[in-house]
């Protein structure tokens, strides 16, 4: 009980505290930023246990904090991918300015986001959501960069919906009359036939807002590119997740009870598979890392959407084992473009080229990330991928699959544009003083890019917390499930060992790049990649041969009649038309006393004129 | 008095206090001076306060006051005192408005140099 | 020592008539008195709440005549709630601007605090008097000091200002009167208790004519569109502080007079609704015109304005849920407003055009000021978990539960407009390059502690509501019964 | 057009004002009853005052009365507020015309007159129709007929600010007097007299006395301060 | 332990059947052209010697790690192609990983080498590889879809995603599933053109053609290994179509008649078709095969 006291006491004082350290000694403030989010990581990892719940209240609304395994596996995202992300915080944040306001607002996030996932009712959970959402959208404009455009799209989106979610809780609560989830989940099923459908819709809207979906996605891009790239890689790794918590918990518990809940699903794995599309699609285009990331956390989002709402049970651990996949890549490659950043000053893939040799730690764990990210063997993304496209097929989307492999296939691109882009191509001068990042900053993005490798092979270490998670929501039962500790099935019986597919892949791996290609190494010379010729042309120094800018340019040309449609441009369109109307409204002030005497003289004929109606 | 005769009187003492405070509410709402319309806003005031005496009349009553003439008088009808106690005070308070009135629409020519209520515009939206 | 509800009108009142001569004997006098004045009444309003919340209203009787023959004065606990909140933040508005403007001579200053303390008492006494026509004067009383500090400095445009006011005002007035007198004649009595006892002989014609005359006349204060176009004006060309005692003090006052009236005299249901309509109008026009500001107290009013809309709404359900959610949001949008009015207008302190671009970069030059105003900012969008979440939480709690889904949506969509318009200001405080030629000025230390007062109250009422809460209940749901009203009053006896 | 409106928007009002109030209809009894015939009974036997009015005005409803001096008092303030300038800014008399030597000697000797029939009004406010209002309106037009006669007649800003701010006090103060003597606020706490007299009605002469003296220096410190309104040329 | 040796010893087997083989095939097409061309073309070992010359080049310079791991990569992926796919059916010297990995997993391991050897050409630097690269990555993109759609319809017809499945349903039918779902196998034909980029695909000339590219990056053992990596891969795909469509093979006489079959198709329609740009391939395949993907789905529904 006292733990969670505990837990949160730390989080806020050291959130307070750490902000005004920085006023004393940096390196003060770095230990109290790491004590603040590791201190309490340890607590609840080791003093928090299954079941118990922590009941109080305020403002006469009964509260209630516990955890189960469902809600568990997201603290372990949060906290875990938290704790990470902050040793590299150490390092990314060392002398940039406002520190303190970053270690506040980052603290406040893993705070707000294992509030969410404690919370057992709706109150607690949308203070710890709008919670979240400030402390992010504080970080989205921590660079002050177009924060009047990008930052309050974040937080309008954000804002629209937290309160449809409120709506939703608001009338939950007008008919159970408490804000336990529990008795929402009883009372559901004795609503009516209305509500049983609308509260659902207003909750999802929240979640998709968060899980970026289309069209609510908007949003994403720009805040994600925003954000200092430390925290970023919490943003989309953890602070996403959250969207998908809130939906996964509430397809399986209200909509899953709904005979008309197919649609649902149907509707919410289509938007999912377009957001996957049109997501990967936007971040072909992108010639900037941060926003080809932002649009790339958007498209696996879309999967991990689509893998829940179908709502199979391999669909189910499929897009929740890709939900922690995503936090593992999508963490590592903010951080390295963070690293990227802090080292060259830029994260444009017109400026950056051939880091490979400079930055090698990162450019391992970028690959790692990439190729997990890809969803290629033998990483952890192949499984979540794999389970994805069974779960659809085994579940008759047979249109829904196509779609998610064309944007899978599509992703390849900005993969390799990724890679391409920042480390390999020609070497430049302007980079030759790069050196690796500090350790703090290598270490977390090596260490994730290890878990990456130990999930492709032995996913049942973290399909195990899924299984007992969805278990405690009541959606599968004990003895069905899908997956051994390294063999994953299908419902037909298919599997996947994946134990002899990985020793088989490095053996052959290590044979061919040993005896064939290695044997020579010793002998040959490196060449830079400035020493060479084409077409009997030798370039000259400064003739940037790298063709990184428009090298999909083909391919979007090739789709270009999609990319025509952009959802943001509505919005814009609408958010202007709005601002004119709201314009033209208020010249209803004239500034003309006489005519706000007459507007009060039209009121009181007007309200008697319908004195009979009104009253 | 003649019932036909008091029921016009009826008519003309509510009507004429309205049609004051009409009056007044115009000159308010259309004169374009700001002086006449601060006289607007006080005739308005005059015909309410005279609508609020006429409220309190009673048929053959006389002056709410116990003089000896009223003492040893036949006639025990009284009007009634309340409307005009309030009248008093609504007197006052309209001379105390309007006193702040004049002196704003001081201020206001020496800041606009002109009284034109249409002219005077600054704040707006 | 528990004083009695008079006091809070003859006090003030009795200072204000001493001032000129203290200011006579010593000219910081003009400035302290006012100040202990409102400190004592503080004390004695919290004294007489905890009284009253334990062992039911005080009914003062006054010159000796019991109710309905003479004037009565009532804190119960919901006008003991209302007073001691608008003692509080006059008391903060006073703290704020005991040192304003240094450059203010002897005179104005005099002026000046005699104006805002009789503000405080005419507001006080709307809420407390049990007498419609002294609610009439006391309205009066509110309007005039309004006029006089609303034109208080003579460099801006704040005559003009003064003026519309000055003019819907007396338009009030008289609608005011207009109404008292329709009820009068029908009942012979102005006592508000023996009216809501007597009120179901009224013929309903001159009920509703009466109602309608009351609530826009006492919209016209309170802010309802389309009557409010006084408002945005005075707010933004009064001294900073009297914008905030506006906010916090005087509209609050009109609210209280239009729930009066309709909860407890009238019974006629359909205002319920109506003022459902009008709030909604009120929220959704101001709210709107904010966004498209570009004066930052311009946009702090319609805010403001819209706020109230929302207090009417939650009202309008006619529930105890909804009027606790009102009261809440009254308390609440008290303390933000004001402590935004306190700040911003240090954030748009030397400019002349108080326009929203001058506070670009603030926060480097005030940086409490600024925090304190994004604090506020925060707080007034309903953001969790400072103050105003509760309360916006209440309101939708009340909305649904009447299941009114429509004005919950309503009210949430007006709430991301609102969110919109706070931020693009925040976003400049902190992100923006300063103006060139903006000259900033630190607070002075009253103002700062002040403002860090109000602060501190978003966060201890954000944090743990139930501080308040209690009271709250008890406030509603004394407004809620009505027959104990009447018995309380006219259970009197001389 | 505006007007047009503005005249069919009245014409909606005036009927149903017009309607309202005609249904109310003239003299007759409205309503059963109400607090004025308890008024009128009270007046007579417990307050011995013969002026309902003034009993209520000063009495029964003396809160209100208390207000609308403070109403006033504020308008005052609020003036001097409004105009206030700095000393340097101040410029003479804006009305300035010299007036016949029949004006300024009718004046002066109407003065005293006026001065005498306005406190005459206020001390008998109880007995006769009147009181501390209308008698303290004519002294400030004493004053106001001097100020035009003359054109440097001057009144002192500083006493009228010591009797207005006195006279307050006084009708406060014997508020507060009543509260400690008798328990309530504005309590009569004084004998009443006999019906007529004109020591008669306990404190309610007091009172009105206060109130003539607090108008008639507040409605002579508007006249003084609208009348050194530099204008604008 | 013994069956994992014998497992090793097997799919080294089935590695020189598959190299042997492809490098055959690959010699035979450079005639075929040559002849439709009407020209004389090269002799059809002509490969064999190339690839030996290949081999035994000294490498003498290397652009870095990505560029040495690019072969590897490549390699990795033509050999568990060739694992996963069952080469003969019920034959001991053909069993390799084919129960371990399924349809879907063929399909990712099929991108593996591709794009590591993408990035192989990226570490040189040269400007032709990354344009190379991407024109292969987008062509990917295009016939992937009818290609998925093919087997998506093979899937939900017969209710397993696993090849051996499908080669029992054949076994058990007796029908190839060429002829019982037509419209699938026409899809899959179709995506087969993109897949081997022959003319009018071959704009691609990467990953795997990078190796004809520039001597100075990928020259000697590289270009060896790329080629070595492409013959096993164009078999082990041959192979799988046999194995999908056209009910596998029992023994190696039948799976080369069927291979060869297979392989002309695409040999004889890019020897007499123009070049197609990027994205008028990429259209290309989003146009017909897609259409015929969907047929096949259709089919696949209604006869589930």
């Amino acid at each position: 009980m006292e733990t969670y006291s505990i837990i949160f006491a730390i989080f806020l004082g050291g959130a307070v505290l750490t902000y005004f350290a920085g006023k004393l000694n940096s390196i003060l403030q770095d230990i109290l930023f790491l004590g603040s989010v590791l201190v309490p990581t340890y607590l609840f990892f080791s003093g928090v246990s299954f079941g118990s719940a922590m009941p109080f209240s305020l403002e006469g609304i009964s509260l209630l904090w516990g955890i189960d395994h469902y809600s568990w596996l997201f603290a372990l995202i949060v906290l875990g991918l938290g704790s990470l992300a902050a040793v590299y915080a150490i390092g990314y944040m060392k002398g940039k300015e406002r520190k303190g306001y970053f270690y506040f607002n980052f603290i406040l996030s893993v705070m707000s986001m294992l509030g969410i996932v404690v919370s057992q009712d709706l109150i607690s959970f949308f203070i710890f959501w709008e919670i979240m959402t400030w402390s992010s959208y504080l970080m989205v404009i921590y660079n002050g960069k177009d924060i009047q455009r990008v930052g309050i799209k974040y937080f309008v989106f954000s804002a629209i919906g937290a309160y449809a979610m409120l709506m939703g809780i608001v009338i939950v609560h007008s008919i159970t009359h408490t804000f336990f989830i529990e008795d929402m989940i009883q009372a559901y099923g004795h609503m009516s036939l209305q509500l049983q459908i609308w509260i659902p819709i207003l909750f999802l809207i929240a979640f998709a807002v968060k899980a970026a979906m289309m069209p609510l996605h908007v949003w994403a891009p720009g805040a994600y590119s925003n954000a200092p790239m430390a925290y970023t890689s919490l943003f989309s790794g953890a602070l996403s997740k959250m969207g998908v918590y809130g939906m996964v918990l509430i397809l399986v518990t209200l909509v899953s009870r709904l005979p008309q809940g197919i649609w649902f699903r149907e509707v919410l794995a289509w938007l999912g598979g377009i957001t996957a599309a049109v997501g990967t699609l936007w971040a072909i285009k992108q010639d900037d890392a941060k926003k080809l990331l932002a649009y790339s956390s958007v498209a696996q989002l879309g999967y991990i959407i689509t893998g829940v709402a179908i709502g199979t049970e391999l669909g189910m651990l499929a897009g929740l084992f890709l939900a922690v996949m995503h936090a593992l890549f999508k963490g590592t490659l903010f951080m390295a473009v963070g690293a990227i950043e802090k080292q060259t000053g830029t994260t444009n893939f017109t400026e950056i080229t051939g880091l490979i040799r400079k930055m090698p730690w990162t450019f391992l764990a970028s690959l790692m990330s990439i190729i997990a990210l890809a969803g290629i063997p033998p990483l952890g993304g192949f499984v979540g991928k794999w389970m994805l496209y069974e779960s659809l097929i085994t579940s008759d989307h047979y249109l829904l699959v196509i779609l998610i492999f064309f944007a899978s296939t599509a992703g390849f691109l900005y993969c390799y544009k990724f890679l391409f882009g920042f480390f390999l191509g020609q070497e430049e001068k302007e980079w030759e003083h790069v050196k690796e990042a500090p350790a703090t900053m290598v270490v977390p993005m090596i260490l994730m890019s290890v878990f990456m490798f130990v999930l492709g092979t032995f996913p049942g270490i973290i399909l195990k917390p899924i299984n007992n998670g969805l278990m405690d929501l009541g959606f599968v039962d004990s003895y069905k499930h899908l997956w051994e500790t390294s063999v994953i099935f299908n419902n037909w019986g298919d599997h996947v060992i994946l134990q002899p597919i990985l020793y088989s892949i490095i053996a052959i791996f290590l044979f061919f790049l040993i005896l064939v290609v290695w044997k020579g190494y010793k002998g040959t010379r490196y060449v830079t990649t400035k020493d060479i010729s084409t077409s009997g042309e030798v370039p000259k120094e400064d003739e940037n041969l790298t063709f990184s800018v428009g090298f999909t340019q083909p391919f979007l040309r090739a789709v270009a009649p999609v990319m025509r449609r952009q959802i943001d441009k509505y919005y814009t369109e609408f958010a202007k038309g709005l601002e004119g109307l709201f314009e033209f409204m208020r010249r209803i002030y004239t500034g003309n006393a006489q005519t706000y005497a007459l507007y009060v003289v039209v009121f009181v004929v007007i309200v008697l004129l319908f004195k009979d109606v009104l009253f | 008095m003649d019932s036909s005769l008091f029921q016009l009187l009826n008519y003309g003492v509510y009507g004429t206090a309205i049609l004051v405070m009409l009056i007044g509410l115009y000159g308010a709402l259309v004169k374009k001076s700001l002086l006449k319309v601060v006289i607007g806003l006080s005739v308005m005031e005059s015909g309410l306060n005279l609508l609020i005496v006429a409220l309190g009349y009673l048929k053959g009553g006389t002056a709410p006051i116990f003089s000896e003439g009223f003492l040893n008088g036949s006639n025990k009808i009284m009007v009634d005192p309340v409307p005009q106690a309030l009248v008093l005070t609504a007197i006052v308070i309209g001379f105390g408005v309007t006193a702040v009135a004049l002196s704003l629409v001081i201020r206001l020519y020496r800041h606009h140099g002109t009284l034109n209520i249409d002219e005077i515009r600054n704040l707006k939206w | 020592m528990v004083g009695t509800p008079v006091l809070f009108v003859a006090i003030p009142l009795l200072a204000a008539f001493l001032i000129p001569l203290l200011g006579m004997i010593w000219k910081e006098l003009v400035r302290i008195v006012p100040g202990l004045v409102l400190m004592y009444l503080m004390v004695l309003s919290i004294n007489l709440l905890n009284h009253v919340l334990v062992s039911g209203p005080i009914v003062e009787v006054i010159a000796g005549w019991a109710p309905p023959f003479g004037i009565n004065l009532v804190f119960s606990a919901f006008s003991g709630f209302l007073v001691t909140l608008m003692i509080f933040l006059g008391l903060v508005v006073w703290l704020y601007s005991y040192r304003f403007k240094r450059n203010v001579g002897f005179e104005p200053a005099k002026k000046y605090f005699l104006l805002l303390m009789m503000l405080i008492t005419g507001a006080v006494g709307i809420v407390l008097t049990g007498d419609i026509f002294n609610m009439f004067v006391f309205i009066e009383i509110t309007g005039i000091s309004g006029y006089g500090l609303t034109a208080f400095y003579t460099g801006r445009d704040s005559a003009e200002a003064s003026f519309k006011y000055l003019m819907l005002g007396s338009i009030a007035s008289t609608l005011l009167l207009l109404a008292i007198m329709i009820l009068y004649s029908q009942l012979g009595t102005l006592n508000m208790a023996e009216i809501a006892s007597k009120i179901h002989t009224v013929n309903p014609t001159y009920k509703v004519i009466s109602l309608i005359l009351f609530i826009s006349a006492l919209g016209i204060e309170a802010e309802i569109f389309p009557l409010n176009g006084w408002a945005p004006d005075a707010y933004a060309e009064a001294p900073g502080p009297v914008g905030a005692a506006f906010a916090g003090i005087v509209v609050k006052a009109s609210v209280y007079a239009i729930i009066r009236y309709i909860f407890t005299i009238f019974d006629i249901s359909g205002a319920y609704s109506f003022l459902i309509i009008i709030g909604m109008m009120t929220l959704i026009i101001a709210e709107t015109a904010a966004i498209r500001q570009d004066k930052l107290k311009r946009m702090l009013a319609y805010s403001s304005i819209g706020q109230m809309g929302l207090v009417l709404v939650a009202f309008g359900f006619g529930t105890e849920e909804g009027v606790f959610a009102a009261l809440f949001l009254m308390l609440n949008h008290a303390i933000i407003k004001s402590l935004l009015f306190l700040s911003g207008s240090y954030l748009v302190y030397n400019s002349k055009d108080k326009k929203i671009v001058e506070v670009n970069g603030m926060h480097k030059f005030l940086p409490i000021t600024s925090f304190l105003f994004a604090l506020g900012a925060f707080a007034i969008v309903g953001l969790p978990p400072f103050a105003g979440f509760w309360s916006k939480l209440s309101v939708l709690t009340a909305a649904a539960d009447s299941h009114m889904l429509f004005v919950l949506a309503l009210v949430l969509i007006v709430s991301v407009i609102e969110l919109v318009y706070y931020l693009r200001v925040v976003n400049r405080i902190y992100f923006f390059k300063k103006g060139e030629n903006v000259d900033p000025k630190k607070p002075t230390f009253n103002a700062l502690l002040a403002m860090i007062v109000l602060g501190a109250l978003i966060l201890v009422i954000g944090f743990y509501p139930d501080v308040i809460t209690g009271v709250i209940h008890k406030a509603s749901a004394d407004l809620m019964d009505k027959t104990k009203y009447i018995n309380d009053v006219l259970s009197i006896k001389q | 057009m505006k007007k047009v409106i503005v005249i069919l928007l009245l014409a909606a009002l005036g009927f149903y004002l017009g309607t309202t109030f005609f249904n109310i209809g003239f003299g007759d009894p409205h309503f059963a009853n109400g607090v004025k015939d308890f008024y009128l009974k009270e007046t007579v036997d417990n307050l011995h005052v013969s002026n309902t009015v003034t009993s209520i005005v000063v009495n029964f409803r003396g809160f209100d009365t208390l207000g609308e001096v403070t109403v006033l008092f504020l308008a005052v303030t609020a003036l001097g507020s409004i105009l206030y300038k700095r000393r340097h800014e101040v410029g003479t008399r804006s009305v300035l015309f010299s007036s016949s030597s029949v004006v300024t000697a009718g004046s002066k000797l109407l003065f005293p007159a006026v001065i005498l029939l306005g406190v005459y009004v206020f001390v008998h406010g109880h007995l006769s129709p009147g009181g501390g209002f209308q008698g303290g309106v004519i002294i400030a037009t004493g004053f106001l007929l001097m100020l035009l006669s003359y054109e440097n007649y001057s009144v002192s800003h500083k006493w009228l600010s010591i009797v207005e701010s006195l006279a307050g006090i006084v009708f406060a103060g014997v508020g507060l007097l009543g509260f400690i003597n008798g328990g309530t606020f504005l309590q009569n706490f004084l004998p009443t007299g006999v019906l007529n007299n004109l020591f008669s009605g306990g404190v309610i002469p007091i009172i009105y006395i206060a109130v003539g003296f607090k108008v008639a220096a507040e409605l002579t410190g508007v006249i003084y301060t609208v009348l050194h309104e530099k204008g604008v040329k | 332990m013994e069956e994992v040796l014998y497992n090793i010893l097997g799919a080294v087997v089935t590695f020189i059947v598959a190299f042997v083989v492809g490098m055959t095939y690959g010699g035979l097409t450079r005639k075929i052209t040559a002849r439709v061309q009407n020209r004389k073309g090269p002799p059809f070992y002509q490969n064999f010697i190339d690839a030996f010359k290949l081999a035994s080049k000294k490498t003498a310079i290397h652009h870095g790690v990505m560029h040495l791991m690019g072969p590897a990569f490549l390699m990795v992926t033509s050999v568990m192609t060739l694992l996963i796919v069952p080469v003969l059916a019920g034959n001991n010297w053909f069993p390799n990983l084919n129960f371990h990995g399924d349809l879907i997993f063929l399909l990712y391991i099929m991108t593996f080498g591709p794009l590591g050897m993408a990035l192989g050409a990226g570490q040189t630097g040269n400007p032709n590889s990354a344009i190379g690269v991407t024109r292969g990555l987008s062509q990917m993109v295009g016939f992937e879809i009818p290609w998925v759609m093919s087997l998506v319809a093979l899937m939900i017809q017969y209710h397993t995603t696993s090849i051996t499945g499908l080669m029992e349903v054949q076994a058990q039918s007796g029908t190839w599933l060429m002829l019982s779902s037509p419209f699938a196998f026409i899809a899959a034909v179709m995506a087969m053109f993109g897949m081997f980029r022959y003319s009018p695909f071959d704009i691609v000339g990467a990953p795997t053609e990078l190796a004809s590219g520039p001597v100075s990056e990928n020259g000697g053992k590289f270009l060896f290994v790329m080629m070595s990596a492409g013959s096993v891969f164009t078999f082990a795909k041959l192979t799988l179509y046999v194995d999908l469509f056209m009910g596998g093979a029992s023994n190696l006489v039948v799976l080369l008649i069927k291979t060869f079959l297979l392989y002309m198709i695409p040999v004889l329609y890019g020897v007499t078709s123009p070049r197609y740009r990027t994205e008028q391939a990429v259209r290309w395949f989003w146009g017909w095969p897609t259409f015929f993907g969907f047929l096949a789905i259709i089919q696949a529904v209604i006869l589930k």
